[in-house]
C-alpha cells in the first residue's frame, strides 16, 4: 500500500528515518511517503491535518499531545486492535499505560525519558565542593562558589520550566504523590504541601542556589546551552532530559565536564520522585485506509532488525526492548547518554499524569510560579490558586 | 573712487555669503551622510551577523559575539545545500520561485483592477463590498486557518501550490487592495480624463494611464508580496506535506528541533542565501522611488 | 462596469474568504475541540469572556498599551526615514536597501536570537547603558520593559511602511514645492505643510494598517518573550493562539478573535469617519 | 452628421453651486462655434459636459440624433484640448500625440504619419522625444491641441487652446485651425467645432457664429457681425469689442421726437432715426458707445462730450484716451497718425461721438432697445 | 534696493539642451519689465533661475547687491505667479493667499485683512472658501496672482499671469497691476517687476521696458515706444506689434541718392531721407512695413504697391486686408469706418505706403540699418 508517515526533528532524525522507511517498505512491499518538518509548527501543522481528516498513516506524535488528539481514545488508531501485526511485548505495561488514553492504546513509546540532574563537575572542583546528592548540598555549595569563585557563580539553574519541575519534584518526594491523583483527576498535593514546596523554592533562590526568575528571563538567554556563563562553567549545572545530555556539553569549554548524577534527596523523602514519561509514540492514523499495512511498517522500525539498524537512537534510546537491545549490542549509543538513562529507568516515582504536560495545567502551575517568583503574590495564595485553577482545568475532562 | 572699492567690498562679501553657503551646505550634506550610516549600521547589524555567523563553526557562534569567524568555514553553506531530504537547497529555491512568481503577478493584477474598480467608479453595493474587503483585513487569521484548511481540502487543493497563491490572485490580499485604493485616490483625474476623450475605455485607461502614474504603489504591493510570500512559512506548512514541494521557508526550518540539538551554521548559512533573493530585487526595484513620474506633469 | 473590475475581488470573497470568515463567527458560538464536530452553546463563550475571564482583561490591556505606543512611533519613524531617502542622495539605493533589511529578515529565527542578544542584560544595549553611567536596564526580566523590546523591534522593522511613505513621496508634484519655497517655507514648513498634507491617503494607510497589525503582533512577543514576563507582553493573537492550538478551544479562541474583531472593526470606522477631517483625496470626484 | 443640440441643460456641482441654468443651443454639423465670456461663466463646464466628463443634471445633449448624456466620452467621436493640458506625464510628446491611434489600433506607421504631420503643423517637430515635464507652457498647450487634431473626430472641444503663445504664434495657429476646419468641410467631412476662448480676435476671426455666457446662462448667439454690430443686450456689447464699449448711466427723453440723453450735466442728442426707435421706452438706460467711435474735437464742438483726460495708452497705431466725463471713466481709440501727441494727463477734451452707432439699453433689463426693427 | 543684475547667465537642461546663452540684463530698482518672446525661447526658464527654483548652470543673477545664484528662493524676496498656477491642492483659496504670510508668523487677523484686500482686488472675494479643484481656469490664475500679490516682495515675478482670463476682466486686471506697483513706486517701496506675457498690450502698456528674447537670447531691451518705433532688428520689429509686420525680401538700390526698393517686379521709392541713411549698405534687405502704415488708394497711385485680395477679416472697428503683392502676403489694417465694403476676396487693390515709418534690414544679419543715427 501507499502510506505516509510525518514526524519533526532535525537533520540526523530526518536522514535515519527516510532510510529506515525505505527499508521497512521494501521489506513488507510498501511505499512510505515521508513529510517532515522541523519542531516549531509541527503542533498546528498536525492539528490542522488532525481536524481535516488529512494526517498521514503513520504519525510520529509527542506524548503530552495525547489527550489533546485524543482525549477519549478515538482521536487516533487503537494499536490493540493491530496487536496481531504489533509486537506489544517489547514494551511494559507501564510504558503501554502512558499511551493508553480512555483505555485505548494510542501509541506506541518510542522512548523513555526523564529528567536528571547534570553538575559540570570541573566548576565544582574548582570550588572544592563534592558533586552534590541532596538538596542541601546545593545550598552548601552555593555558598562555596560564592565565597571561592565569585557572585555570579551558581551551581545549578532553575527556572521556567526547570523551576516547575524542581518544586514538583520536591512536593514529590515530600508525598510520594504526583500532582494529579488518577484516581480523582485532581490535584493530589494539598495546599500546605504546595506551599511548603514554594518556599523551598523561595529559600534556593534566597540562597543563590540558582539565578532569580528576573535575572534569569534578563539575562535574554532562552536556552541555558547557548548561554556564555553555562560554557564558562559559571552556572554548573541543571535539570535536564536524559536525552538532552550533549546538547549542554557540546557547548562546554575546554576542560569542562558534564556528569549525570542521581536525582537529589530531600531529606524525608518518601521517593525519589523521577519525572519519567514517554517521550513520543508512534501512532496511526483512525482515519487511515492501510491500517494494518501501517502497522507492519511501524513494527518494523520499532522492533524489526532492519528498521531498529536504519533509525538508530535519532530519538533517544528506544523504549522498545528488542531495539534497546540491539543497539546496546551494537555500541550505537553512547555510554554515557545509556548512563543518564539508567539513572531515569533506575529511580523510583509515582507515574507522572500525562495532565502534567496540558497545555493549561502546565500554564496555570508556571505562571502562578512566575507570580510568586516575582513577589507578586505570597506562598500560601499561590499554592491556592495553583489548586483551584488546575483543578478548573482538570474538571473538564 | 570710493564706489568703485564700494562696490569692490561689496562683491568680496557677496563672495563670503557664498562661501559660508557652500560650507555650510558641505557641513549639511556630511552630517546627513553620518546619521545615514550611523542609523544604518544598526539596520545591517543582524545581517552582519548572520553572515558572520554563517561561516563560524558551531560552537563558535554562541561563545563569541564578535562578527568574524575565527577561522571561517564554508561547511554551512555545503551542508546546508545538500540538507537531510533527498533534494539540495536548489529545488526548494525553485519551488518557491512556482510560488511567488503566479502569486506576484496575479496580486499585482487584480489588485490594480480592484483597487481601480473600487476608487474611480461607483456600482450599487460599493460600501459593503469596501467594508467588506476591510473587514477581512481585521480577524486574526489564527481562527479562519483550520476553516480555510477545510475547504481547500474539499476543493482537493491540499499539497499544492494553488492555496497558496490562487486567492492572492482574486485580490485576496485586502492590504494591497486598500494601498492601491488610497494611492489612486490620491492621483487626479485630469490625465484619464484626457485618455477617456481620447477613446481609451476604462481597461485602456488603466493599463496606459493609471498603471504608469501608480508604478511607485504597484512596485511597493510586487516587493511586498515577494517578501512575505518568501517569509511566508505558515502557509507552505500547512498545506504542502510532500518535501518536493517545500519552498525554501519552509525548507529552512525543516532542521530546527529544539529538544535536539541542531547545526545553527547551515540554518544561518541558509538564511543568508534565502534573504539573497530578496535584497537583490529590492535593491533593483527601489530606484522607482527615485524619481517616479513627477505627477503635476507639466511646469510653466 | 465598476463592478466588473472589482469581480476578482467579489469571486475571491466568495470562494476563499467568506466561508472561513463567517464559520469562525459560527465557531465562536460553539465548543470545538478541533478532534471533534463543534456543540453549539449559544453566548457561553462571550459570557465567560466578559465575565470571569481574567487573562482577557489583562491581555487586552497590554495590546492596547502596545498598540498605542508602536503604531505612532513607528509611523512616525518611517515617515521620518522616507523623508530622508527619498532626497537624491549618493549611495541612495544602497542606504534604502540597507534600512529595508530589517524588515527583510522579518520572522526570521536569526531575528529572534539578535534580539535578545542586543537587549541581553550583558548586550549591545546595556553596554550604552552602562556606559552612558547608568545602571544596566533588566529588559527581559522587569515586565515594565519587555514591552517595549518587542515595540522596539517592530519599530525596528520598519521597512514596509517606509516604502510605502516613499511610493508616496513620489506622486507629490514637484511645483508645489517651488511654490512654497518662493512662499517663504523652509524644510520643515514644505514637509509639514506640503508634503504632509499631500500624503494623507497613505498615511492614513500605513496609520490603519499598523493598527490591524500591531493588534495581531505575534511573532514578535511569540518568539522573543512568549508573552513574559508576569504576561506583561502576552498579547491578545498570543492568547487566542494558545487557546486555538495549544488548549484545543477553538470556541472561546474564535470568540476572543471576535472580540479583538469588534474593537479593532470600531476604531477603523472612527479612524475612516475621522479621516473625511484630515485626509486629502485629489483624485475624488470634482462633483 | 455631428451637430450639437443642447436642450435645457444643467449643472450643479457637488458643493450645491450651480454652473450651468438650463441652457439650449443648436451647433450644426460643420460649424465653427466660439464660446466666451466671463472667467467663471462655466465655458469649461459646458465643454466637459459636451464631452461627458461630468455628469449632466438636467437636459440633454444630443450629438447628431444619439442623446449621449450616458455615453462615454470616448464613444461621443470628440476630441478635446483640456485647458490644463492634462498631458500624459510618463509618455513622451510622440506618445502624448499618437495615444489616440494608438488605441484605435491603427498600424504603426499611419500613426507615425500623422504625428509628423501634426507637428509639423503646430511646429512642435523637435519636440517629439521630450517628456511633457521638459516643456514650456507655450509647447505644451500645443501638444495639447496636437492630440487632438490627430484624431480628426466629428466634434473638436476647444478649451482656451491657444492661451499660452505669443501673438505670432497664435495668429498662424488660428488661422491653421480655420484652414483646417475650412479643408474638412471643402472635404466633405465636416467638423464640428467648440471652440473656448477669451480673446476677441479669436472669437470674432474664427467663429462661424459666437455663443456668449455669462454665470450659466447663455446670452446671445449669433455671427461675428451681428454681435458686434447689435449687441442684443448690455453685457454682450460690454463683453464684444476691445477696448470695451463705454456704458453710461443716462436719462432718455424721447419726447420731443428725438432722442436726448442725458449724462451727468451734459447731453447728447441722438436725433430723430433713434428717437423713432426709442419711443414708449422707459426713461431709465443704458447708453453704449464704442471708443472707436469717439473722436478728438475741438473743445466746445456742438454734441460733443467733455471731460478730462485720465490715462493715455499708447498701443502703436492707436492711442487709448481714458477720460473722465462727469464721473464716468470714458475710453476713446483714436488712431495714432491723427492723435493730438500735446494732449497730457489732466488735460480737457471734448469727443464727438458717432450717434448712428450708439446702443441704448433699458437699464432694467440690460436688453438693447436702440435696435428696432432694422 | 532690489534692481536686478543678470550677468552672462546660462541655462543647460539635464537632458543637455542649452535654453539659455548667456544673457546680460540690469533691471532697476523699481522698474517694471516685461518679457516677451516666441512659446519656448526661454522667459520661464529665466524667470524661474531668478526665483532659484532652477539652477544655474552658467553666470550670476544679483538681487540688489547680493549674489542669489545659492540662495534659497525664499530668502531672496521675490513673489512669482506660475505658468501653470502652481495653487496648493488641498488648501482652501483663502489658505492659498495666507500661506505666504502665516509663514512669516502674521497674527492671524492680518492675514485675514490681507487675504480680503487682495481677494477684492482679484474678485474672488466668493471663492475664499473653495479648493482649488472647484475653480475655474481663469479663477484659478486670479488666485495665483493674489498669493503673490499678498506677500509685497521686493520682486514680483510673473508668469503670464492673465492668460486665461477674458479681455475684460484682462484690462481691468492690468490697470490694476499697473496701478499697484505705481502706488508702490510713489509710497517709497518700490517693487520691481519682472512680467511674462504675451500679450502685445500688455506688454505695451505696462512695462517701463520691454525684453525681447528669442531661443535664449535677448533681441533687444528698450522702452514699448522705442521697441515700436525703431526695432533693433526684424525679429523685433517682426515680433511687436498686431497684426505683424509685413516683412518682405527686397533689392535696396541707393545708388541714386534715393532708396529704390524692389519687391519683385514693382519698386518702391523710398526717398533721399532714407536714401542718404541706407547708403554703404548691403543691397540684400528685408523691408518692413507696418500693416497700419499701409493704406487702400485708387489703383494707379503712383508709390504704391498693388496685389490682390486674399483674405478680408472683420475686426469690429477696423479690417484686416489680406493681400498677396508679387508672391508675397501682405495684411494692411483698415480703419473699418474708410473701408470699401464693395472690395471682395480675389480683386485687386493698390496700397499706398507710409514711407517715414518704413524700415529696412540687412538680410544677413536681421539688423535695422533704416535708423541712422536719428
Ligand atoms: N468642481 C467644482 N465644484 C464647484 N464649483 C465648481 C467646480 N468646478 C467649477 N466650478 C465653478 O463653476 C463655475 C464655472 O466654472 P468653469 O470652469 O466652467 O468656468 P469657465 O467658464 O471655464 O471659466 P474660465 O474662463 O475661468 O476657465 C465657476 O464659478 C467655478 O468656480
Ligand atoms: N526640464 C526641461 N528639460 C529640458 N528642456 C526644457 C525643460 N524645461 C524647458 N525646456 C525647454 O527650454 C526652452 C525654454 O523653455 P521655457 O519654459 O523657458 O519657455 P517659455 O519662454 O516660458 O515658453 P512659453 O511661452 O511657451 O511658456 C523650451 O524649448 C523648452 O522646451
Ligand atoms: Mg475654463
Ligand atoms: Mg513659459
Amino acid at each position: 500500500a501507499d502510506l505516509r508517515m510525518s514526524w519533526w526533528g532535525g537533520d540526523s532524525r530526518h536522514l535515519a528515518t527516510q532510510e529506515a522507511l525505505k527499508v521497512c517498505g521494501e521489506k513488507h512491499g510498501h511505499t512510505v511517503a515521508p513529510e517532515f518538518t522541523g519542531f516549531s509548527g509541527h503542533l498546528e501543522k498536525l492539528t490542522t491535518q488532525l481536524a481535516g481528516g488529512t494526517e498521514a498513516d503513520i504519525m510520529q506524535v509527542n506524548w503530552p499531545w495525547l489527550p489533546l488528539f485524543s482525549i477519549n481514545g478515538d482521536g487516533l488508531a487503537d494499536l490493540n486492535a493491530l496487536s496481531g501485526t504489533l509486537d506489544l511485548s517489547n514494551w511494559t505495561p507501564e510504558q503501554l499505560g502512558a499511551a493508553t488514553m480512555n483505555g485505548k492504546l494510542n501509541g506506541l513509546p518510542v522512548s523513555t525519558t526523564g529528567r536528571v540532574f547534570m553538575f559540570n563537575k570541573a566548576t565544582y572542583d574548582k570550588a572544592g565542593v563534592p558533586l552534590p546528592k541532596t538538596y542541601d548540598d546545593l545550598v552548601t555549595a552555593a555558598k562555596a562558589f560564592k565565597e571561592k569563585l565569585g557572585e555570579d557563580y551558581y551551581p545549578i539553574d532553575i527556572t521556567t520550566l526547570n523551576a516547575v519541575l524542581i518544586v514538583s519534584n520536591y512536593i514529590t518526594q515530600k508525598t510520594g504523590k504526583d500532582l494529579i491523583d488518577p484516581a480523582t483527576n485532581t490535584v493530589a498535593w494539598s495546599e500546605d504541601e504546595i506551599t511548603e514546596g514554594l518556599n523551598f523554592y523561595q529559600m534556593l533562590v534566597d540562597n543563590g542556589v540558582m539565578r532569580s526568575w528576573k535575572v534569569a528571563t534578563g539575562s535574554g538567554i532562552s536556552n541555558l546551552w547557548e548561554n556564555p556563563a553555562w560554557s564558562e562553567g559559571r552556572i554548573a549545572g541543571s535539570y535536564e532530559w536524559d536525552s538532552t545530555y550533549f546538547k549542554y556539553s557540546d557547548t562546554l569549554g575546554e576542560g569542562q565536564e558534564l556528569v549525570p548524577v542521581n536525582i537529589l534527596s530531600v531529606e524525608g523523602g518518601q521517593t525519589e520522585g523521577v519525572y519519567r514519561k514517554p517521550s513520543m509514540v508512534f501512532a496511526i492514523s483512525q482515519n487511515s485506509e492501510n491500517q494494518e499495512a501501517a502497522a507492519q511498517v511501524l513494527n518494523c522500525l520499532l522492533n524489526e532488525p532492519e528498521g531498529i539498524a536504519a533509525l538508530g537512537a535519532t530519538r533517544g534510546l528506544p523504549a522498545s526492548k528488542a531495539a534497546s537491545a540491539q543497539l546496546t549490542e551494537a555500541g550505537t549509543i553512547d555510554p554515557i547518554l545509556v548512563d543518564a538513562n539508567n539513572i531515569v529507568m533506575a529511580s523510583t516515582g509515582p507515574n507522572v499524569s500525562p495532565f502534567n504536560e496540558h497545555p493549561e495545567v502546565r500554564s496555570v502551575f508556571t505562571d502562578t510560579l512566575e507570580l510568586f517568583a516575582y513577589g507578586e503574590i505570597s506562598a500560601e495564595d499561590a499554592a491556592d490558586e495553583m489548586i483551584l485553577g488546575i483543578n478548573e482545568v482538570l474538571e473538564k475532562y | 573712487m570710493t564706489t568703485v572699492s564700494e562696490t569692490m567690498t561689496t562683491q568680496d562679501a557677496a563672495r563670503a555669503v557664498q562661501a559660508k553657503l557652500a560650507r555650510r551646505r558641505r557641513i549639511s550634506a556630511s552630517i546627513r551622510y553620518a546619521i545615514l550610516a550611523g542609523v544604518g549600521l544598526i539596520m545591517l547589524y543582524p545581517l552582519i551577523w548572520l553572515i558572520g555567523a554563517s561561516f563560524k563553526t558551531n560552537s563558535e557562534i554562541f561563545s563569541s559575539p564578535s562578527f568574524i569567524p575565527k577561522d571561517p568555514t564554508l561547511d554551512g553553506y555545503i551542508e546546508g545545500w545538500k540538507t537531510s531530504t533527498p533534494y539540495t537547497f536548489a529545488r526548494f529555491f525553485w519551488n518557491t520561485f512556482l510560488i511567488i512568481f503566479p502569486k506576484v503577478l496575479f496580486t499585482a493584477i487584480s489588485a490594480t483592477m480592484v483597487a481601480y474598480g473600487f476608487a474611480r467608479f461607483e456600482f450599487p453595493g460599493k460600501k459593503i463590498l469596501f467594508a467588506s474587503l476591510i473587514a477581512t483585513l481585521l480577524l486574526p487569521n489564527v481562527v479562519t486557518r483550520i476553516p480555510q484548511y477545510l475547504l481547500f481540502r474539499d476543493i482537493g487543493w491540499l499539497d499544492s501550490f494553488l492555496p497558496l497563491w490562487v486567492p492572492s490572485a482574486l485580490a485576496g490580499d485586502a492590504f494591497f487592495v486598500f494601498m492601491l485604493v488610497q494611492f489612486l485616490r490620491a492621483v487626479p483625474r485630469d490625465m484619464e480624463e484626457a485618455a477617456r476623450v481620447d477613446g481609451a475605455n476604462s481597461l485602456q485607461t488603466l493599463v496606459f494611464i493609471v498603471v504608469p502614474l501608480l508604478k511607485p504603489a504597484i512596485i511597493s504591493v510586487c516587493l511586498f508580496q515577494f517578501m512575505w510570500t518568501m517569509n511566508d512559512f505558515l502557509g507552505p506548512l500547512i498545506y504542502i506535506s510532500s518535501v518536493e514541494k517545500y519552498p525554501v521557508s519552509l525548507a529552512l526550518k525543516l532542521s530546527i528541533d529544539t529538544t535536539e540539538a541542531f547545526d545553527w551554521n547551515k540554518i544561518l548559512a541558509m538564511s543568508v542565501l534565502a534573504i539573497t533573493p530578496a535584497l537583490a530585487v529590492f535593491f533593483m526595484a527601489q530606484k522607482y522611488f527615485i524619481e517616479g513620474i513627477s505627477s503635476g506633469g507639466v511646469k510653466g | 462596469m465598476g463592478l466588473a473590475y472589482v469581480m476578482p475581488y467579489l469571486v475571491g470573497l466568495l470562494i476563499f474568504t467568506a466561508f472561513p470568515f463567517l464559520y469562525s463567527f459560527y465557531l465562536s458560538f460553539t465548543d470545538y475541540s478541533l478532534m471533534s464536530e463543534p456543540t453549539w452553546v449559544g453566548a457561553k463563550n462571550y459570557e465567560k469572556l466578559f465575565t470571569r475571564d481574567r487573562t482577557f482583561d489583562k491581555s487586552l490591556k497590554v495590546t492596547l498599551i502596545y498598540v498605542f505606543t508602536t503604531v505612532p512611533l513607528k509611523l512616525v519613524f518611517a515617515l521620518f526615514i522616507a523623508v530622508i531617502l527619498n532626497y537624491r542622495l549618493k549611495m541612495i539605493g544602497f542606504f534604502r536597501t540597507a534600512y529595508y533589511v530589517p524588515s527583510i529578515l522579518g520572522g526570521s529565527i536569526a531575528i529572534a536570537v539578535l534580539w535578545r542578544y542586543i537587549f541581553a542584560d550583558t548586550g549591545l544595549v546595556n553596554m550604552f547603558v552602562t556606559a552612558l553611567g547608568f545602571e544596566a536596564i533588566n529588559w527581559f526580566g522587569d515586565k515594565a520593559n519587555a514591552l517595549f523590546t518587542i515595540t522596539l523591534l517592530r519599530m525596528w522593522q520598519f521597512g514596509s511602511a517606509m516604502v510605502i511613505f516613499l511610493a508616496a513621496l513620489q506622486s507629490i508634484d514637484r511645483s508645489l514645492y517651488e511654490a512654497s519655497a518662493i512662499d517663504g517655507a523652509n524644510a520643515w514648513h514644505q514637509f509639514r505643510f506640503i508634503t504632509l498634507p499631500l500624503i494623507t491617503p497613505v498615511i492614513f494607510f500605513n496609520m490603519i494598517m499598523q493598527t490591524v497589525q500591531a493588534f495581531q503582533e505575534f511573532n514578535g512577543p511569540y518568539i522573543i518573550t512568549q508573552g513574559g514576563p508576569l504576561k506583561s507582553t502576552y498579547l491578545l493573537p498570543l492568547y487566542i493562539y494558545e487557546k486555538a492550538f495549544k488548549n484545543f478551544d477553538m470556541g472561546y479562541a474564535s470568540a476572543i478573535a471576535w472580540v479583538l474583531f469588534a474593537i479593532i472593526m470600531v476604531l477603523t470606522l472612527v479612524a475612516f469617519w475621522s479621516s473625511k477631517k484630515w485626509v486629502y483625496y485629489a483624485g475624488d470626484k470634482r462633483s | 452628421m455631428a451637430g450639437l443640440t443642447i436642450r435645457n441643460v444643467e449643472k450643479t456641482y457637488g458643493n450645491g453651486f450651480k454652473a450651468v441654468h438650463g441652457i439650449n443651443l443648436d451647433i450644426e454639423d460643420g460649424e465653427f462655434m466660439v464660446f466666451v465670456g466671463p472667467s467663471g461663466c462655466a465655458k469649461s463646464t459646458t465643454l466637459r459636459m459636451i464631452a461627458g466628463l461630468e455628469t449632466i443634471t438636467g437636459g440633454e445633449v444630443r450629438i447628431g440624433d444619439t442623446i449621449v448624456n450616458d455615453l462615454a466620452p470616448g464613444k461621443r467621436g470628440i476630441a478635446m484640448v483640456f485647458q490644463n493640458y492634462a498631458l500624459y506625464p510618463h509618455m513622451k510628446v510622440k506618445n502624448n500625440l499618437g495615444f489616440g491611434l494608438r488605441l484605435k489600433r491603427r498600424p504603426k506607421p499611419e500613426i507615425a504619419e500623422a504625428t509628423q504631420a501634426v507637428s509639423g503643423i503646430l511646429e512642435i517637430g523637435e519636440l517629439l522625444e521630450r517628456l511633457p515635464k521638459e516643456l514650456s507652457g507655450g509647447q505644451a498647450q500645443r501638444v495639447a491641441v496636437g492630440r487632438a487634431l490627430i484624431k480628426s473626430p466629428d466634434v473638436f472641444l476647444f478649451d482656451e487652446p491657444l492661451s499660452n503663445l505669443d501673438a505670432k504664434l497664435r495668429a498662424s495657429m488660428r488661422v491653421r485651425i480655420t484652414d483646417l476646419h475650412k479643408r474638412l468641410r471643402a472635404e466633405g467631412r465636416p467638423a464640428t467645432v467648440i471652440y473656448v476662448t477669451h480673446d476677441q480676435v479669436e472669437a470674432m476671426t474664427m467663429g462661424d457664429r459666437i455663443c456668449v455666457m455669462k454665470d450659466g446662462h447663455i446670452m446671445q448667439v449669433a455671427d461675428p457681425v451681428t454681435l458686434y454690430e447689435k449687441p442684443a443686450n448690455a453685457f454682450v456689447a460690454g463683453f464684444i469689442g476691445m477696448p470695451e464699449m463705454n456704458l453710461v448711466e443716462s436719462i432718455l427723453d424721447a419726447s420731443s421726437g428725438g432722442a436726448n440723453l442725458s449724462i451727468g450735466a451734459q447731453t447728447l442728442d441722438g436725433g430723430t432715426s433713434l428717437g423713432s426707435r426709442l419711443s414708449d421706452q422707459p426713461s431709465a438706460v443704458t447708453v453704449g458707445i464704442r471708443p472707436q467711435h469717439l473722436a478728438q474735437v475741438p473743445l466746445g464742438t456742438p454734441n460733443a462730450l467733455e471731460g478730462d483726460v485720465r490715462v493715455i495708452e499708447f498701443m502703436g497705431h492707436e492711442v487709448n484716451l481714458h477720460v473722465e466725463i462727469e464721473g464716468h471713466p470714458f475710453i476713446a481709440v483714436i488712431d495714432a497718425e491723427k492723435y493730438d501727441r500735446s494732449i497730457q494727463r489732466g488735460d480737457r477734451v471734448a469727443l464727438s461721438v458717432l450717434i448712428e452707432r450708439l446702443h441704448v439699453f433699458d437699464r432694467a433689463s440690460g436688453l438693447n432697445i436702440s435696435l428696432g426693427g432694422a
